[in-house]
């Protein structure tokens, strides 16, 4: 990522620097509910919302199913809304996630990454993000603070685009990026501005033109609102796209839904999500230092799927290691995996693939097992046998 | 409102009915077995029947007067039950005319 | 918004179109009908999941001439919060005129799974008007009890067996728990008393922040009675002092229709299947239980109001 | 790169001294990750948490296992000896709030060739403060121990975080640090 930039440098951590993005956004609605790893958020929103440095509403829910269920009728009402969660938050407002997308609300969510229970934990697994990959929310996952921030600011616009009207979440690993603080560039408020003009709402609730939003909707046409919903949303690809293109103007940072180091001669690559894609590529640098043909692919994107780009960069490799941070019970795979599996599915040439599955409930992900990973991809390279189609890392046994 | 689309791409954005009130063109009439008669002879034009109504079926008119409109009446019986001078009778449906 | 004296001062116009399935005789348009008339424009409804929500609104039907929301069963409340909140920014921000705001739950929405999400929404102080449409079971899923069920009453989750005889719980009192919540005004509705139930909804409309308004739905399809005897069932709720009319306005508790004379509770209960078991002799335990709970309900209610026995 | 692993008590302020030296390292252009550890602690647990500084971008999130510099602030922690050296590295820096260091600890520390740096935080923060706020005071003991950041961002670190809070408690602050930096010692062995 480039560091040419705009704008000031400041040291937020993950939460406060969604919260600076949205305060920043001008948004009308903040509908949330406490939950670590999150709650920083919704706190220093109430906190700009109370000392009048942002004119919103801050509806202080008593649930995170009220939290979206709020979040919905304000963005059908014509408001530029947000919301953020976590875990237990993300299942309690499950049902809402997919009302939400099907109602083509504009809300902006950010989720602090947290495992699900049980066992109670309050740290890092991806279980809420995935619980959340069909119900029709674009998905980016932030690598860093900057990215956070970044990544914030680019969904309220790409969200309300007249070619997307979908909602967005910002995924943001719990306590490593929520808590964490690191240097970043913050727009001024002027150009987030120019960027991001208030909301102009599609079919918003309007008593001289009434309409009925979210109709009983029986076999005559349920399948045809879903097979268009389908339709618009695999279309958001290119316009997110665009939206990353006009950020990259006005910010001086390029973001891309594939995210890609030494992948020009890489035979062996670790595909992977959120903040662990640093940590890869930290070792991967030390690899290709040392003659290691390794390559790291992130997703900032990870709904849509950027199939085509997928393909491209992954399907001359000779093995890939797909790294999930959760768990399928009793699936051949884990969501990430499924997803870079079928996405290859195919292509004329594909990699041998593995999934690995790590840092659940926030266990560290450190260089030795990275490090391990990328040897047994090169083991499986020369011996072109995979044994075992996925493995743990990190896990004592 | 063109209710007939031939495809999803042809849908209203969203899962949305974008028009009021279409549920004129779905005519209720058809579930009646017993249907209201009103003598407006017998009538007091006191709009109990206009009140309660489920559907609402019965419009009100100039002066208090009323009519059942029949696309729309399911013979709920309602109004006949409700009338204090028995101006309305449920008779069988398409027996009487 | 103005009070009325008689029927003919209701207004003509209709925003509910016919052409909804509503089962005949079913006692919620009423409701419906006087709200949208009652409620001056502009104005948006929520509705819950529910029998008003599928019977009309079928896509591509509706019956709405305003705008009309439903998000899911249990969250009425909550995304007519969010509504109401958006629209109250907006016009500070941006002067668009706030409507007024209208949610329309069933017993199950309003009693059962929804009543947190109201809890949330009256605590906050939203500005809108809560009805409670209480046909007192789960009618759209065929009959199943649920914590507006009154005591006595036989549903499919609840049947009037050889050992139990229906629903032995009582019903909530969701007047008290809208007061608790510190509303300004909170009213019972009954299809039976139109004018009553008209000058409520004004009432309700013109105080400001939530109100809740518990309106008593008859439904023939669930209570097992003739449905042109829907406003007779009603009617006879009230007289047996079964569904008292009252109301509470600013601190002030008021009956509005006072029943002197109540009918034997057994002329209500023989109209309906769901109450017909509690008749025969074995179940007259049950049905003086039943008849004494309405008995305090009643005084409870008096000594509220400060009228005397 | 250089990387702190701070220890505390709940509420001693730990991760607000972590907070503070990356925020000025932030001013002097630096890339910085700072890192609370969190779990269900409350107030008297003892707490850690993270700075990672760098003159270039930090991409890697994993924990620091090896850190350079551990700084001591609650005086009661010193005998953890194995939770406190755990990971440092060979010749690191040990700084200390403490009248004089930890017997057992000094000993420990030796083995590894550790240079150890002490003050007494607490009673500087109780002259000052009249309260045991000896976080801030510890900034000014490692800024002595290791010039990782200079004197004058740790002052604005500690106005942008107090500012709002009154002048006095920043210009306290500010003092403490400076007189933790001219009496924190080396230990000499």
């Amino acid at each position: 990522m480039s560091t040419i930039v705009k704008g000031r440098r400041i040291g937020l951590n993950g939460d406060r620097a969604v919260a600076y993005a949205v305060k920043q956004a001008d948004v009308d609605v903040i509908s949330a509910y406490p939950i670590t790893p999150q709650t920083i958020i919704v706190e220093a929103l109430a906190e700009y919302v109370n000392n009048g440095e942002l004119n919103a509403a801050f509806i202080p829910v008593e649930s995170e199913h009220t939290a979206l269920s709020a979040a919905v009728g304000a963005s059908l009402a014509g408001a530029r809304v947000f919301t953020a969660t976590a875990s237990q938050g993300l299942a309690l407002m499950y049902e809402i996630l997919w009302i939400a997308a099907g109602l083509r609300t504009t809300i902006v969510m950010a989720l602090g990454n947290r495992a699900f229970s049980p066992n109670i934990n309050i740290h890092c697994s991806h279980d809420d993000a995935y619980a959340a990959r069909d119900t029709g929310w674009i998905q980016f996952f932030a690598e860093n603070v900057q990215e956070a921030y970044d990544l914030t600011l680019q969904a309220f616009r790409i969200s309300e685009d007249k070619r997307v009207l979908f909602p967005s979440i910002v995924n943001l690993d719990g306590f490593i990026l929520t808590h964490s603080l690191e240097g970043l560039y913050v727009l001024d408020d002027k150009d987030v501005k120019d960027f991001l003009p208030p909301k102009d709402p599609v079919n918003p609730i309007d008593p001289e033109s009434p309409k009925t939003y979210g109709p009983l909707d029986l076999y005559d046409w349920y399948i045809e609102h879903k097979r268009q919903q389908a339709e618009h949303f695999n279309n958001t690809l290119p316009i997110i796209e665009e939206v990353f293109n006009e950020y990259y103007e006005l910010a001086g940072r390029k973001y891309t839904p594939v995210k890609t180091y030494g992948m020009e001669d890489a035979e062996v690559a670790i595909v992977v999500l959120g903040s662990s894609a640093g940590s890869v590529r930290y070792v991967a640098k030390r690899l290709r230092r040392r003659g290691r043909k390794v390559g790291v692919v992130s997703l900032t994107l990870f709904r849509p799927l950027p199939v085509e780009e997928i393909i491209e960069v992954l399907s001359s490799v000779k093995v890939v290691a797909v790294m999930d941070r959760s768990y399928s019970f009793g699936s051949p795979g884990a969501p990430l995996f499924l997803d870079i599996n079928a996405a290859l599915s195919n292509a004329k040439e594909r990699p041998l693939l593995f999934n690995v599955i790590y840092g659940l409930g926030g266990r560290d992900l450190t260089p030795d097992h990275i490090l391990a990973i990328y040897d047994r991809a090169e083991d499986i390279a020369r011996s072109g046998e995979v044994k075992e189609r996925q493995i743990w890392v990190g896990v004592r046994g | 409102m063109s209710i007939r689309w031939k495809s999803w791409k042809e849908l209203p954005l969203g899962m949305v009915i974008p028009e009021p009130a279409t549920s004129l063109e779905f005519k209720t009439g058809s579930w009646r077995a017993l249907k209201p008669v009103l003598d407006e002879n017998k009538c007091i034009r006191c709009l109990l029947c206009w009140v309660h109504c489920p559907e609402p079926a019965i419009e009100r008119l100039e002066g208090d007067r009323v009519r059942i409109d029949y696309n729309y009446c399911k013979g709920c019986g309602i109004c006949a039950n409700v009338c204090p001078v028995h101006a309305i009778e449920m008779v069988m449906e398409g027996g009487e005319e | 918004m103005n009070q009325i004296k008689t029927l003919r001062d209701i207004p003509t116009r209709e925003q509910l179109a016919p052409g909804h399935r509503l089962c005949a005789g079913c006692g919620i348009p009423q409701i419906v009908r006087f709200v949208l008339k009652a409620v001056p424009d502009p104005k948006v409804v929520v509705n819950a999941t529910g029998c008003l929500e599928v019977a009309t609104t079928i896509f591509p039907y509706t019956s709405w001439k305003v705008p009309w929301i439903h998000n899911a069963f249990e969250n009425v409340a909550a995304t007519a919060s969010g509504i109401e909140a958006a629209f109250k920014i907006m016009e500070k921000k941006r002067g668009r005129r706030k409507p007024r705001i209208i949610a329309f739950g069933g017993d199950g929405g309003t009693f059962d799974i929804g009543l947190q999400a109201l809890s949330g929404a009256l605590e906050r102080g939203h500005d809108l008007l809560y009805i409670c449409y209480d046909n007192e079971a789960y009618m759209n899923t065929g009959i199943q009890r649920s914590g507006a069920t009154p005591k006595g009453a036989s549903t499919t989750t609840s049947p009037a067996g050889r050992v139990i005889p229906g629903k032995l719980e009582r019903k909530k009192d969701l007047i008290s728990i809208a007061i608790a919540h510190g509303v300004k005004y909170a009213a019972t509705l009954n299809p039976a008393y139109p004018v009553d139930m008209y000058n409520k909804i004004v009432k309700a409309a013109s105080t400001s922040g939530p109100t809740v308004l518990h309106y008593f739905t008859p439904c023939p399809t669930g209570w097992y009675f003739d449905p042109s005897r829907s406003i007779e069932v009603a009617r006879l709720a009230v007289q047996t002092r079964i569904w008292p009319l009252y109301e509470y306005d600013n601190g002030v508790y008021r009956i509005t229709v006072m029943v002197k004379k109540p009918r034997p509770i057994e002329d209500y209960f023989k109209l309906q299947g769901r109450f017909r078991h509690l008749l025969k002799p074995e179940n007259k335990w049950l049905l003086d239980e039943i008849k004494k709970e309405v008995e305090e309900n009643w005084n409870r209610l008096l000594k509220l109001s400060g009228a005397s026995t | 790169m250089i990387e702190v692993r701070w220890h505390g008590r709940g509420g001693q302020g730990v991760v607000t001294s972590s907070e503070l030296l990356a925020q000025a390292a932030l001013k002097e252009g630096k890339y910085v990750y700072h890192a609370p550890e969190f779990g269900p602690e409350r107030r008297g647990a003892p707490v850690r948490a993270f700075t990672r500084i760098d003159d270039e971008e930090i991409e890697q999130h994993f924990g620091i296992y090896e850190p350079d510099i551990v700084v001591v602030i609650d005086p009661t922690l010193q005998s953890e000896t194995s939770y406190i050296l755990q990971g440092l590295k060979k010749g690191g820096v040990l700084v200390l709030n403490a009248k004089k260091p930890h017997k057992l600890l000094v000993e420990e520390a030796k083995e590894i060739n550790a240079e150890i740096w002490y003050v007494d935080a607490y009673s500087i923060a109780m002259e000052i403060f009249g309260r045991p706020f000896y976080n801030t005071p510890m900034l000014g003991a490692l800024v002595k121990a290791r010039e990782l950041v200079k004197l004058e961002s740790i002052f604005e670190a500690v106005k942008d975080r107090f500012a709002a809070r009154g002048e006095e408690i920043v210009e306290n602050n500010i003092k403490a640090i400076k007189q933790a930096y001219s009496e924190v010692k080396k230990y000499e062995y």
